[in-house]
């Protein structure tokens, strides 16, 4: 039988997580993003491959070095100290940190082709209209790099509902708190619930082509009124 | 360098390309930038700009925009300057309304001196506020960028053969109003273009630029009778003459205007008397005889005095004359000076067909 | 109060059951997080508020206990799992002949390395002498509920699945593996330091060893252990 | 519609513009297209290249293009079209020559009619062709792609606006070029320009544009001394008149042309005697005399007979000149012409003061 | 202790397999972006989210569903019989496959962007140039959409990579056939070898740094040299 109750607060709980890591992922990921893409420093690329770095661990080793660095022992003990928790680990906050780790170069790297595909014509002429760097940024780097952001956030978005091992070791699989629905979803597979198990991921599907294909659509209609 | 002047040293490289150019140019009026294809003449703009980085200082109306001595540099975007670039950079996520108020709401209502609407209809850009810069036509794409720049009202405008691709209708309305920018608010212009007509219309100043490096820089007047340069620059040989408006002529719409040399008959403007006139004189469009004659449709006919007699391409002579205190230059074919014994010193008469008023 | 419960993720489905019989009999509520036993042990060491771990092997209760997350001496064995050789075909399997016959392509087991009942099939396999004919047909999965799902799915033929998988489910053909074949799998229990004073906890460990509890665990195919 | 034509008709809409359009062109010379900016010349362009879809059909030489009723539609790269955009599209990531080779490779070596050296050095760009096109100047970069547009050896060549961003020494360069191109290879050109002395120097058709229509099409000569398309179209007034070569005058550097009216005066070209060669004159550089004057610098002098008088601008009037069968337009002053009490039928002179080979 | 020969056959099929699949994904993904990129179909965006929705699934729940698709009973079965096998299950082909799909939309929306940030002008101008749509495909389309295509292929390798419920869903940790390094490396976590799980995980981060900068740094003197 399902569980209702519960695999509704892992439905809120996997879209909050979701929203907020697609949230945070595009604040940190948009001036990281631009600095790639305008830098001229020797060693960005260095940066550039360190962003797609976490990528090439497995998820659950992943997530097991962030468990390591979110524990009391880790810089995020150290953080939740302040708090007066013990670990960061096992908290949303925790979730958020290692999804925004894990799903950050599919939300960087695209906003970073957008950016670098403006070219400087734009923001040059941008500034002879006296825009300063900062306004030109917002008033049109940003807006000339929709198709990025929008990659970005669908990809990030995405991959957090779907991202799963490292949700799993550093969330615990707490009901309530750090359950969220791939983890649902898996524990009916692991425990032969597989009708459960389609009904969860039909929903999960479903529910995710609804919200990709409205932003796509969203996007377009924008597009098209904002010339 | 006063506080009414623009100064300028620059020294950039670009690849193989040195740019290393100084002059001086007048906060009042438009200084052409004439030269050829790759002479430098964008990479100049755009140090001044501040878009890209030189070597040097650039002065406008007192106010240091460069200079490494003092370490002085300060960013595009808090340059006075409007800039119309030679590839129209209309930005293509904002209609054609959004790209004009860009600019004009980045500048504080008490600074502004050009009005949204009085640009919006001076360059016919009316019709299109609501467009997608990606529908417009070339010519429409131009004139947008035009407003634009305008409607930051720059204290220095800069502008990369801004008409290049609009018709002769189009220009003649916009010419005038580039010349009372200068007249009423004062907004000193740089120029490029490769037409001659526009930038004798236009230029109280030129720059001749060659190479990279300043071949010439002075008051369009004094350059433009200089024959070395005359022949020198690739374009129409002219003069231009500084005239008063003496009267106006009702029954044939023409309006005297006076100078050293005597009257000039042109088509009748509506300038309060006293008010000066500049006069350009293709150098092809004079004629020269011995005697003033009767029964011509030449309407402007003065005495002159032959003043040098330069050989051109073979076949030509570029005669310059003296008309009472203003030069004039003449082209005519080395026969005719032949046939008519054209000597410095000999008294002539100078014939004009046709002038434009500048 | 509320017990949180780490759980190997073999024991969800008894363990659920038994939650709500816990819960009716004490007015205790229990939370279960489950997962694989290193992924739990893993998050014991850095903090995760649990209150009892119930592993799928002995070893990482022990190394709990021997470096000071458990509270000593709280552990105890609270089942025993056992192995089944198991096809979806109803004809396929039918001793341990089917073995030596060999008639198929890819034999599943869970991973030795990780998984106490992938360690006690392939013990299995040796007692019967057939590892190094089949070694190469060996298809790992990454636990037990993998395997099943390879062999349900038919990609694998065959397979050594846990009792409890197969206890409470019909069809398909099945050799319950002798216990003398293969070391006992033993899944213990622990009660962890975070929660030394906690009445309910301690409750939760008792009702696992109880009377009601080994019914339920005898019906998921689970030995009572101690 | 010949073998030696070519025709369209072709209706497009895009937003609320309506291009419909329909003439014949000759399949050699140029054919310039006149009009104010957003009259749909580079609509026509882009339909004639097949770039965008219209209604109607195009045959060039014979050989069909698009024609709607028997369902044909050659897509643009199966047409041998070269293509000047107005926006200089160099490809960004190949350099100088490699563009120029991109389209070049594309053509089987048999069907090269114009050389890649031949092309390099006419325009002037040997020295970039290691560059990338981001490293040019503006009229570099236009001349590079009328190259690279030229090596396709096509049979029709779309130029729009080809020479805006060059300075006068480069067109004297390229021009000629482009006038041997309809000689030599009898490549025809569809020529959008707003330089009236451009259009007319090239021109031999002339399609003159407005608003999404054909407003006139013809053959230059014809059209531009019409005075009612004259006194429209917005360029200068001029008159276009054909000539021989007769004689050459070594001392004075001076070549005699003759035509109905007389002997034109010209300096001197290496033309074989016998070579027709046409003259362009602007109606503001032809003056009226009532008798033939001595003492003049101005050697060109025809008797002519008035044909009509046309009111122009207050105050100006265009003359229509019969030179014993060739027509000339002349600009005076109404003044003057009050005052030589112009009619038609009258007996007058002539002067020419200037006229450009074209 | 480190098993030497093992992890060595465990680095070579990882390396294969994530050279294979990101060749793969850059065959199939390249015309599904173009099209995605110059379509005018309405239900183009509905496309697109089905390639994007592989990604909302949890990888082990993922690797479930192809596990039906590449069994005896599905698609995959049917294919594998034509070569005498019985499932694409436990074979490299069959990893090739769950890889392709789950790191499809990672190589496709990157392309797409570049793509699209291209406009018709270039196209265009091939055209009048004689390229026929395919020769300018080649000619300027994809060399213009040159970073697109680096980052979907590093961000496709990358995935294949550390991707690793698929893999393991599919695969059957098979020695030398489909046993790759993410899955060693999990062993040792899960089984409490720490140690050797630092071992291997840091040499799978240098190794994966050091292929991820040099495809960086080529590709940008690769940009320079070609104008
Ligand atoms: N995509 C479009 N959508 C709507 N209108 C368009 C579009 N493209 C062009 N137009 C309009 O069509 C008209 C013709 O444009 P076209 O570019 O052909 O003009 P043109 O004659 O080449 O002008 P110019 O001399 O300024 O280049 C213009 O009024 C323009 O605004
Ligand atoms: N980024 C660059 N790198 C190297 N050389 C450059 C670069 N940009 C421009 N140049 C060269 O510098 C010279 C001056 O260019 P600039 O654009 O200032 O010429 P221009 O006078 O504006 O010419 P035009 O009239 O053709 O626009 C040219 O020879 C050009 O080839
Ligand atoms: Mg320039
Ligand atoms: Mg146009």
């Amino acid at each position: 039988m399902l569980d209702f109750t519960g695999i509704w607060s892992a439905v809120r709980l996997t879209l909050e997580l979701a929203t907020v890591t697609t949230i945070v992922l595009l604040v940190i990921g948009t001036p990281v993003a631009w600095w790639l893409a305008r830098s001229k420093a020797r060693f960005k690329e260095v940066v550039a491959t360190v962003v797609a770095l976490p990528l090439v661990l497995p998820p659950t080793v992943l997530g097991f070095y962030l468990l390591l660095a979110l524990g009391p022992e880790g810089p995020g003990g150290a953080i939740a100290s302040l708090f007066g928790g013990r670990s960061l680990a096992f908290t949303f906050e925790g979730l958020v940190i290692g999804s925004v780790i894990y799903s950050m170069p599919f939300v960087v790297q695209p906003i970073r082709n957008a950016f670098q595909a403006i070219g400087d014509g734009p923001m040059e002429i941008a500034a002879t209209l006296r825009a300063s760097p900062l306004d030109a940024f917002w008033s049109v780097a940003v807006p000339l790099a929709r198709p990025g952001f929008l990659t970005g956030a669908v990809l990030g978005f995405a991959h957090t509902i779907g991202e799963f091992g490292v949700v799993l070791m550093i969330g615990g699989n707490i009901p309530g708190e750090t359950r969220v629905l791939s983890v649902a979803i898996y524990d009916y597979v692991e425990t032969l619930q597989w009708t459960h198990a389609h009904v969860l991921a039909g929903g999960m599907l479903a529910f995710a082509f609804i919200v990709i294909l409205a932003v796509l659509l969203i996007e377009k209609r924008i597009g098209r009124s904002t010339p | 360098m006063s506080e009414t002047a623009i100064a300028l040293s620059l020294r950039a490289t670009a690849g193989a390309f040195t740019l290393d150019v100084a002059f001086d140019a007048p906060m009042r009026g438009i200084t052409a930038l004439f030269g050829p294809s790759g002479c430098g003449k964008t990479t100049l703009l755009r140090c001044v700009a501040g878009l890209q980085r030189a070597s040097g200082f650039v002065t406008v109306g007192g106010e240091s925009w460069q200079d490494d001595d003092a370490a002085v540099f300060v960013p595009p975007h808090r340059r006075a300057v409007g800039y119309v670039l030679q590839e129209t950079g209309l930005f293509p996520h904002l209609d054609v309304r959004r790209n004009l108020e860009y600019g004009y709401r980045r500048i504080a209502p008490g600074d502004r001196r050009v009005s949204f609407d009085e640009a919006v209809a001076l360059l016919g850009v009316d019709g299109l506020l609501e467009r997608s810069p990606t529908r417009l036509s070339g010519g429409q794409r131009q004139r947008v960028a035009i407003a634009r720049a305008l409607l930051t009202s720059p204290r220095l405008l800069l502008m990369d053969e801004p008409l290049a691709s609009l018709d002769a209708a189009s220009k003649r309305d916009i010419l005038p109003y580039l010349e009372r920018l200068h007249d009423e608010l004062s907004m000193p212009v740089f120029y490029v273009s490769h037409a001659g007509d526009e930038v004798a219309r236009l230029a109280d100043h030129l720059v001749l630029i060659e190479d990279g490096g300043v071949h010439a820089a002075g008051p369009f007047s004094e350059l433009s009778t200089r024959l070395d340069i005359a022949r020198g620059h690739g374009a129409e040989v002219d003069t231009v003459i500084a005239t008063r408006v003496a009267r106006h002529d009702e029954t044939w719409h023409l309006t005297e205007l006076t100078f050293s040399g005597g009257t000039f008959n042109v088509a009748r403007n509506g300038l309060p008397a006293g008010h000066p006139v500049r006069l350009r004189v293709l150098a092809r469009d004079v004629s020269v005889t011995l005697d003033k004659q009767p029964g011509t449709s030449i309407l402007n006919v003065f005495p002159a005095t032959v003043d040098e007699l330069v050989d051109e391409e073979p076949g030509q002579v570029l005669v310059r004359l003296d008309l009472n205190g203003s030069a004039l230059l003449a082209r005519i074919t080395k026969k005719s000076a032949h046939s008519l014994s054209l000597k410095p010193g000999m008294r002539v008469f100078a014939q004009v067909k046709a002038v434009a008023l500048v | 109060d509320t017990v949180h419960a780490a759980v190997a993720a073999n024991f969800t489905g008894a363990a659920n059951e038994i939650g709500s019989a816990f819960a009716a009999a004490t007015g205790h509520e229990v939370m279960y997080s489950f997962g694989a036993t290193g992924q739990l042990y893993a998050q014991i060491t850095q903090g995760a508020p649990f209150d009892v771990f119930l592993a799928a092997d002995r070893e990482r209760p022990g190394q709990a206990e021997r470096e000071g997350y458990a509270v000593p001496g709280s552990r105890f064995t609270y089942a025993t799992g056992a192995i089944v050789l198991y096809s979806a075909d109803p004809a396929l399997v039918s001793g341990a002949d089917t073995l030596r016959r060999a008639d198929f392509t890819r034999l599943a087991i869970a991973n030795p390395a990780t998984a106490p009942y992938g360690h006690a099939a392939i013990e299995a396999l040796k007692a019967l002498g057939v590892y190094e004919a089949l070694a190469g047909r060996i298809v790992q999965g990454n636990n037990i509920a993998q395997v099943y799902q390879f062999v349900a799915t038919g990609n694998a033929e065959l397979g050594f699945v846990a009792q409890a998988q197969v206890a409470i489910r019909d069809g398909g053909s099945r050799w319950p593996v002798p216990s003398g074949l293969y070391p006992a799998i033993a899944q213990d229990a622990v009660l962890l330091n975070s929660a030394r004073g906690n009445e309910a906890a301690r409750a939760f460990l008792d009702f696992l060893r109880g009377d009601a509890a080994r019914e339920i665990k005898s019906r998921y195919g689970y030995g009572p252990g101690n």
